[in-house]
């Protein structure tokens, strides 16, 4: 069945729960949700403001789950969501909301807007409302196996690049391991070093751990869209792979939505509790911190600061990890104003990267982090998510910076004591 | 209908009618938000639902520090108007009484002086947020005719009460039994507009916490 | 110190004397306005809100003075200077004793303890007819004057 | 009293020296007279020149639906007193209760005085009218409701003495069996004054009376037809226990610290705030008291329908129903609607679940 208005309007009538209606019945259009959004404060345009952005959902709850709206409907009043809406609210739901999170973190009646905004893509989604560049990349990930088309011989070819610039075996389908590890195609495409930092340090901690061939794709463009049907399926991928190699832990790589999609959503995208764990790779790296099997030898003596990816530490928890493993090597790290889980997102997540249509907004917000930059005016910056990294470096030219962008597990890795 | 009729109306049938409408309404609206109910999280948890649930509906009062900077208007005047709202309904010597003939509990009042101070800095304080909602671009675009409906029954008691208090403008009558109409008008729109959030707002604090925290996040 | 027989209310406190100052200070604007401008001021004393005392404490304050007349029409009354001349403390009783009205005048006379006019003139008509009857004139020696 | 064979043209200043009154007796009425009709003494020299000249009215007063306690009021003094003066000088041609005569002779006063007088006399009426059935309350066989008609007809102005008269009083108390109606709601046109008061303060009937002969116009009215003078300003208003209320200071109970230390009786149910009379300053009984000097609150007994109010004891924030009822029974309901209609609300999502079309890539265009 293709896409219509009446299979997004049942879809969006799926989407309501109780914490849907009681957001919705709490918000009292206060709008500091609006000054917490990079999309408003870098615009200036109150369209953005991100409760608005859950509109076509709102009015969904509002006409078919409250008495009154019901009522409403019956006398042929209340706002309706139809194609004309859809369309005025794809580019505010999709270009310019990268569910970053920050909007539910100041919401003062406790709206997870965030929430709302996701599921409202659902809708959108099965109405046929979603860009372009997005269903391309959810294309190639059902069909290839990677949002940027990435097949396995090209996993393989820098599989070998890595191992002779290494001299380490990179495990692949190894049965039993304790950890697998999945890539976001960025890692293969552009940060393959980060499979060889991976593979120095578990051979430092001697940890055993193995890539799969059948599901090396961390990302999910299925969460990114917002088709819960196709993000289920590509959940499964992962599913049936580590239990296939019988592994203890998944792990998610240096990708924002990627540990979303698998560690919070996907066993709630397939419908059953994992009979495996699911980490990010920094949460490997504290915890082997933790247990001593990692030490470093050198300092690093440049000016670092972090930039938490939102889904990683805001949406996904990963908050102490990092600044645990940056003092393993940072002799002079600086915080950004707002960091943590009050972040100010990079402008390229949820999806927002993939989407073409989106380029020059998310290059204009990157001023929210161009301005906390230049409050520290820092060396290097530090990031644990791929699509961050680029991005940044893509705004950072883009403003005329010169500021190096690090992978947390690239450095630490090359801080380790040999 | 004379004033004194008027005014046994109010204090009668009318309160009867809106304290109908309000309980109900609130208690359909409660009901029918959680009956959708909730899938359970099926992911591993890192940190406690119930605990930052707990903890949020309470914290999300206090407004981080940059959130602070940001928003410093709203925060300010709302906390005004939210406390002012407070101590003039429930520390109130005569509102007391009321809570006390309905519910049968009882507890010390302010003194009436202060009620008083408070009850005009809470007019101004609602009237700068009104203020600010006309001239802030974002919250005029935001604002809708709910809103100002909302801010003017929030208001009308204040304001009616004031001068009941003070007696002016009108016999006293006539002031008591409007100020009582206006309360009456403020519980009847209540299930039906955002002044529902005094009640969802601890749902929608909780769900938010309970989110985080279940994935270590205090929010 | 209290001035006689005047009713006293029930003395409950002097916690609530928020009039009588005012009160006091209007009694010496009126004193000025009688001193230059030879005009009198009647303040009704139940015109303002007193509580249970506070009246006593009023007229406590002004005290007696040299005079003291009674007038005996319709029941008592008492004309009281207090003892801040021009002042007077003037108390209408019907004949039960019970107060009808109470003022303070600031004046140098009350009036009503001036003789009337229309008094004097049947007080005339009734003695020239005393006089003309020729009754009486010997027995009682003449009580009443013009 | 019903006989009065001459001097009609009378004035009152005649009356008065003919009953050997001095004009310094007179100059003390004239200022307790201003006293209590709240005038500023300035205002004695008129009132003195205006009484002298009033001409004596002819005053018929008509009693109904009521229980004699307002006439009670205006004649409880036995001595001679300024009120008795004034009705002395008054002729009251008719008068159900004080009249001596009786049967058909005190109507063909009635009468006699109406065609005496038309268009010049004052009616006064205490009581109710009953509208229910004309067989409530009659007069030698006259109904209430014609003898009104009939008698308002002729007259130059009413007085409804009580608060029955001016609004119904007890007897339209819910659910008011009789019918009962003020006369202000039968007669429209003719000036009526409203003397409420259950009774009224009797200095209050003469005031309005002595009004009317120093003035020969009706006093000034409020809204409801009362005397501003006396009406004018709340029980609340000229309380002298005002300065509690705005403390917040409260008798709890009868017999508690705070009624002993006479702290405002509002809790204890004082209708003070919104009843309009001059108890706190005119007293009664000769200026001894008031109700709230005597620690007990305020009725409200000068304004219409204070009987309804939902009990003398409640205090005017509390609702006069029961609301604690209300809530358990709308909460008991309320918790069974919400269920039928949150299950119906389910059901609608349900629904939506089980039509759920699977979203495979090839569906993501249109």
């Amino acid at each position: 069945m293709s896409a219509s208005l009446e299979k997004g309007i049942n879809v969006l009538k799926e989407q309501v729960d109780s914490t849907v209606a009681a957001f919705f019945s709490s918000c009292v259009h206060c709008g500091m949700c609006t000054d917490a959004c990079l999309f408003y404060t870098e615009t200036g345009d109150p369209s953005k403001t991100p409760i608005l952005k859950a509109e076509p959902l709102r009015r969904i709850w509002k006409s078919e789950y409250t008495l009154s709206g019901r009522i409403a409907k019956l006398f042929g009043l209340g706002k309706k969501v139809d194609e004309k809406l859809l369309t005025d609210w794809e580019t505010l739901v999709y270009d310019s909301c990268t569910l970053c999170g920050r909007c539910s973190m100041v919401c003062p009646v406790g709206n997870d807007i965030t929430l709302l905004i996701r599921k409202t893509r659902e809708g959108m989604a099965a109405a046929g409302h979603a860009p372009e560049g997005l269903i391309a990349a959810t294309k190639r990930s059902v069909t290839i196996g990677s949002p940027m088309g990435v097949k396995l011989p090209a996993l393989q070819a820098q599989i070998r690049h890595v191992e002779k610039d290494t001299g380490l075996t990179i495990p692949v389908d190894v049965e039993g391991a304790d950890y697998m590890l999945l890539l976001s195609s960025m890692e293969i495409m552009h940060f393959p070093e980060f499979i060889g930092a991976v593979a120095k340090i578990f051979n430092k901690a001697g940890v055993t751990w193995t890539l799969s061939s059948e599901a090396f794709e961390a990302t999910n463009s299925g969460i990114q869209i917002g088709v819960s049907d196709i993000a289920a399926e590509l959940v499964q991928r992962t599913v049936d792979a580590a239990e296939k190699l019988k592994v203890k832990t998944v792990i998610s790589p240096e990708c924002g939505h990627a540990y979303m999609a698998i560690r919070w959503d996907g066993p709630n995208l397939v419908g059953k509790s994992f009979n495996f764990k699911v980490r990010h790779i920094l949460e490997v790296l504290d915890e082997l911190r933790q247990q001593g099997r990692l030490k470093t030898s050198s300092m690093d003596t440049q000016k670092l600061t972090y930039h938490d990816p939102c889904q990683i530490s805001r949406r996904g928890g990963v908050i102490n990890e990092p600044r645990n493993l940056i003092g393993m090597f940072a002799e002079n790290f600086v915080e950004m104003s707002d960091r943590g889980k009050m972040n100010w997102c990079c402008g390229a997540g949820g999806g927002v990267s993939s989407n073409e249509r989106a380029d020059e907004i998310r290059l204009k917000v990157f001023q929210r982090k161009k301005d906390q930059l230049d409050e520290i005016k820092p060396d290097a910056i530090i990031s644990a998510c791929s699509n961050c990294r680029l991005h940044l470096e893509e705004g950072l030219e883009e403003y005329g910076m010169d500021i190096p962008l690090l992978s947390l597990t690239e450095i630490l890795a090359e801080h380790l004591e040999d | 209908m004379n004033e004194i009729d008027f005014l046994n109306w109010v204090r009668g049938p009318g309160f009867q009618i809106a304290v109908i409408i309000f309980v109900a309404g609130i208690i359909i609206r409660l009901v029918e938000i959680l009956m959708l109910g909730r899938k359970p999280n099926l992911a591993e948890a890192k940190g406690s639902a119930m605990r930052s649930g707990l903890r949020t509906i309470f914290s999300r009062s206090i407004p981080e520090k940059s959130t602070f900077k940001r928003s410093t208007f709203v925060i300010v005047t709302g906390f005004i108007f939210h406390i002012g709202l407070l101590i003039t309904i429930f520390f109130f010597t005569p509102h007391i009484l009321l809570f006390k003939d309905v519910s049968g509990l009882s507890w010390p009042a302010l003194p009436t002086p202060i009620v008083d101070a408070v009850t005009v800095v809470t007019i101004i304080a609602l009237f700068l947020v009104l203020a600010h909602r006309m001239s802030n671009t974002v919250l005029r675009f935001l604002t809708n005719y709910e809103d100002i409906l909302v801010w003017l029954v929030t208001i009308l008691p204040l304001i009616t009460g004031y001068f009941a208090f003070h007696r002016v403008g009108a016999t006293a009558p006539t002031l008591l039994a409007l100020h009582i109409l206006s309360v009456e008008l403020l519980l009847v729109l209540f299930p039906f507009t955002k002044l529902m959030h005094a009640f969802t707002i601890v749902l929608a604090r909780w769900y938010n916490g309970a989110i985080s925290g279940y994935r270590g996040v205090q929010s | 110190m209290t001035t006689h027989s005047v009713q006293f209310n029930i003395q409950i406190g002097d916690d609530l004397t928020w009039n009588v100052a005012p009160l006091l200070h209007e009694v010496k604007h009126a004193l000025d306005n009688l001193i230059k401008n030879n005009e009198t001021t009647i303040i009704d004393l139940r015109s303002i809100p007193l509580a249970p005392g506070e009246e006593d404490k009023i007229l406590n304050i002004l005290g007696q003075g040299e005079i003291k007349a009674q007038l005996y029409a319709l029941g008592q009354s008492e004309i009281i200077e207090t003892q801040y001349a021009g002042v007077w403390i003037v108390s209408h009783y019907n004949d039960e004793n019970e107060i009808m009205g109470r003022f303070i005048e600031i004046t140098s006379m009350p009036d009503i303890l001036c003789s009337q006019t229309e008094d004097m003139i049947e007080a005339r008509n009734h003695l020239s007819e005393s006089l003309k009857e020729g009754q009486n004139i010997h027995e009682s020696s003449v009580e009443k004057s013009a | 009293m019903t006989d009065i064979p001459e001097g009609k043209d009378e004035t009152l200043g005649d009356v008065l020296r003919q009953r050997g009154i001095s004009r310094r007796s007179f100059l003390k009425f004239c200022a307790t007279t201003a006293s209590m009709m709240a005038l500023p003494p300035s205002m004695i020299p008129t009132i003195a020149h205006a009484l002298e000249r009033a001409k004596k009215p002819s005053v018929i007063w008509l009693s109904f639906q009521e229980c004699t306690g307002c006439t009670e009021s205006l004649t409880r003094a036995h001595s001679v007193t300024i009120e008795n003066l004034i009705f002395d000088s008054i002729s009251l041609d008719y008068h159900h209760t004080l009249q001596a005569a009786s049967g058909h002779a005190a109507e063909e006063a009635r009468m006699a005085a109406m065609e005496e007088n038309y268009g010049k006399y004052l009616l006064v009426v205490d009581g109710s009218i009953p509208l229910g059935n004309p067989g409530y309350s009659t007069i030698a066989g006259i109904s209430n409701y014609d003898m009104l008609m009939e008698t308002a007809k002729g007259a130059a102005a009413i007085i409804s003495v009580g608060t029955c008269a001016a609004y119904g009083g007890i007897p339209h108390a819910k659910p008011n069996p009789t019918g009962a109606v003020s006369v202000g709601e039968i007669i429209k046109d003719k000036p009526i004054i409203n003397v409420p008061g259950c009774p009224p303060i009797p200095v209050v009937i003469t005031g309005v009376l002595t009004h009317f002969l120093t003035f020969g116009t009706i006093p000034e009215l409020d809204h409801i037809g009362r005397p501003k003078v006396f009406y004018g300003q709340s029980i609340h208003d000229r309380c002298y226990r005002r300065t509690f209320y705005d403390k917040g200071q409260f008798a709890e109970t009868f017999d508690d610290e705070g009624a002993r230390k006479g702290w405002c009786l509002y809790k204890l149910g004082c209708k003070g705030p919104t009843t309009y009379n001059a108890c706190a300053t005119t007293k009664w009984n000769n200026g001894t008291s008031f109700p709230i000097e005597s620690g007990h609150p305020c009725l409200g007994c000068s304004e219409p329908e204070f009987w309804d109010g939902g009990g003398f004891y409640k205090a005017l924030s509390m609702p006069t129903e029961d609301i604690s009822k209300t809530v358990i029974y709308t909460a008991a309901g309320a918790v069974a609607a919400g269920v039928a209609i949150g299950a119906i609300q389910k059901g609608r999502k349900n629904s939506a679940v089980a039509s759920h079309s699977k979203t495979t890539i090839d569906d993501l265009e249109k």
